[in-house]
């Protein structure tokens, strides 16, 4: 098409010298072409040019091919000098596999997801508190890739660290209609999962995932969420 | 395996020409006398074999057999005679052909299980084309356009990206139990942490000696203790451990307690030593 | 031009079915084209039908696509059952400098190739019986190293010796697209060369390479594949 435009744009006499254009270098055409598809790496027009008989007009020839192969799948590039065959961008998207993996989620994730489900609204310093170790960023980084759990609000406490807390996906996933479903200390103990003997201090809270906030929450501001630095001081 | 270059006076006619390699036939034939057996070259006797039967320069199916087994024999005759050892191979292949001339010389045997010499040739001569055969297509084989030789597959392959999606899994009992687990390792780990400070008996009698020794009134034991009592949750080992360093110092004979009723204040009082001093 | 011929030669009402004969699928080709020229591996088409939208005629493709490379540097050929590119074969004299220096394979290991090739599923008891000469471990263990033949079964017969046949890297090295294609195949079928049993029997073996093990093949166990001592007893 754009040949063709090319073409009607021409001056007459130009026009003219397209006509007694020799015949096109097929010879040498494949030549580049099995050179360039052949090759690990980019070559530059010298090193095509020491590899085809001596004469051989290689920058023509890889014009040329540019123009065979622009509407095709794979396309005729210059890339830092050098000319190499690529597959055409738009279709990048063959390129791409998606594999699903099935993963469990580590010990400290799923006690950190556990805590959150519980004692939401939660910030990081009081699940630490609980846990009583640091937990990394990487933790609640899956779990919010999980979609389990969501960046609620800020605590109106000094720092304003952040609120966790479960979303829709969450109780989805563990078949709940509510966070409120969650076992309590009896039913727990029930279950064989507590020792009957804990503490009498020893409270299981009755978890509120209310998509609205509580008293001590403010909202965050929108965009705060992916500043790392914004995150991490109000962690501290 | 085989002896290999042997250089040896050369007997007599020029049967043995066969048997050097064919890169010397030509010196060999100006230069003269000397003969070159090489079996190095041979891929075992049947490899031999079929050499010898090349230079009978005719089809294989048309071959001599007979003609072939003279070649062999006098091809291991003459290596005996040169003191070459050969591989036991080419003799028990030596010792075939010879019972398989025989089979051809002699007049044929009615003898159903065995087979006739003639059907020993055929095979043997099978056997040959066929090793011709898979020699033929092995030269054609390797030269057909090879893949990284002649011919090329894409240089700079465009790598697959693989886009990980993970599918996160975990079911309610790893949530809970999870939890549990957690909550419960915390509160028996809060417990082993409080440690409690217990006096020692050592340290109640020292202390009860330091008190009890400036009073020789009736004193309730705790009012002795008030100015030792830092610590509300220290009661019990203040209280536990004097008393016991007093029942001690009573039995010493340093000191008297009594105490009116049970659960009612313990007093105590120093044993006055000087004699006017009254009970 | 070939296609023109074909058309002229065309009863009438065949040349009207072309005419309505949709057009090129052009995205299609694009497609496959990008896919096959991004891999070093050639692709089989139940891959290639994976990876493009469903619905698509991947084999018209193919074949259209092979007609399009005929002429050109790089031409798209069946290997092994798999569509590739490869540079054209003609060109092999431009190429040779990117050669890295391939091992020579001695004249024992060539002839022991051969003899796999064409006897397949063979023994090493019947290799030497076919070379009449003992075949040593080594040029058994460079062939595996070539990736060219692999251990295929075990043969039921006394001592279970170990069957070899060739690879699908072998039929991508001599580009074949499969055994049928060994040169001079149909000549020594018809000689009885093939044949293992002397003399040649009415039976005309084929070579086979098939993944799935002959009748009279067994598994080769796990790990005794790497035991030379299992190997080594079982061939003699």
């Amino acid at each position: 098409m754009t040949s063709e435009t090319d073409l009607l744009d021409l001056p007459d006499q130009m026009r003219d010298a397209e006509d007694v254009e020799p015949a096109v270098d097929l010879a040498g055409q494949r030549m580049i072409e099995a050179l360039l598809f052949a090759s690990s790496e980019p070559l530059s027009l010298e090193e095509l040019t020491l590899r085809v008989p001596e004469g051989t007009d290689v920058l023509g020839l890889l014009e040329e091919l540019q123009k065979i192969y622009a509407a095709r799948g794979v396309n005729l590039v210059k890339v830092a000098g050098k000319w190499c065959f690529r597959t055409a961008e738009d279709l990048a998207f063959l390129m791409h596999r998606n594999v699903e993996e099935q993963r469990k989620l580590s010990r400290a994730a799923l006690e950190t997801l556990a805590i959150i489900a519980y004692h939401q609204p939660v910030t990081r310093a009081e699940i630490e508190e609980i846990r009583g170790v640091s937990t990394s960023k990487g933790t609640l980084d899956v779990l919010l890739e999980t979609t389990w759990i969501r960046m609620r609000g800020r605590r109106r406490t000094p720092g304003r660290p952040v609120t966790y807390g479960t979303t829709e996906q969450f109780l989805i996933h563990f078949g709940m209609e509510s966070v409120k479903d969650l076992p309590g200390l009896e039913e727990l103990k029930g279950a064989g999962l507590l020792d009957s003997a804990v503490p009498a201090s020893f409270l299981v809270p009755t978890p509120n995932d209310d998509i609205l906030l509580t008293e001590d929450e403010d909202p965050l501001e929108d965009g705060s969420l992916f500043e790392d630095d914004a995150d991490e001081i109000a962690e501290d | 395996m085989a002896e290999l270059n042997e250089h040896t006076q050369a007997s007599n006619d020029g049967s043995f020409d066969l048997l050097s390699s064919a890169g010397r036939d030509e010196e060999r034939a100006v230069s003269d006398p000397l003969l070159v057996v090489d079996v190095e070259g041979f891929e075992g006797p049947l490899d031999l074999l079929l050499g010898l039967a090349r230079t009978q320069k005719v089809d294989l199916a048309r071959i001599s057999i007979l003609e072939l087994v003279e070649q062999y024999l006098e091809f291991v005759a003459a290596a005996r005679l040169m003191r070459l050892e050969l591989a036991a191979d080419y003799l028990v292949m030596a010792a075939w052909l010879a019972f398989l001339k025989s089979k051809l010389l002699l007049p044929e045997q009615k003898d159903e299980d065995e087979p006739t010499g003639e059907e020993l040739a055929a095979a043997l001569a099978f056997r040959l084309r066929r090793l011709e055969a898979m020699r033929d297509v092995s030269e054609k084989l390797m030269s057909r356009s090879r893949a990284g030789r002649d011919v090329f597959h894409r240089g700079a392959p465009e790598t697959m990206s693989v886009r990980h999606k993970s599918i996160w899994d975990a079911s309610v009992y790893d949530l809970l139990s999870a939890y549990a687990t957690q909550r419960q390792r915390q509160s028996v780990t809060s417990v082993r942490v409080l440690r409690r400070t217990v006096w020692s008996l050592q340290e109640a009698r020292e202390i009860l000696t330091r008190l009890v020794g400036r009073v020789s009134e009736w004193a309730p034991l705790n009012s002795y203790l008030r100015d030792y009592l830092y610590d509300e949750k220290e009661w019990a080992t203040i209280v536990a451990s004097t008393f016991t360093a007093s029942l001690e110092m009573v039995r010493e004979g340093q000191v008297e307690i009594r105490q009116g009723e049970p659960f009612s204040p313990v007093y105590i009082r120093s044993i006055v030593k000087d004699a006017d001093h009254d009970v």
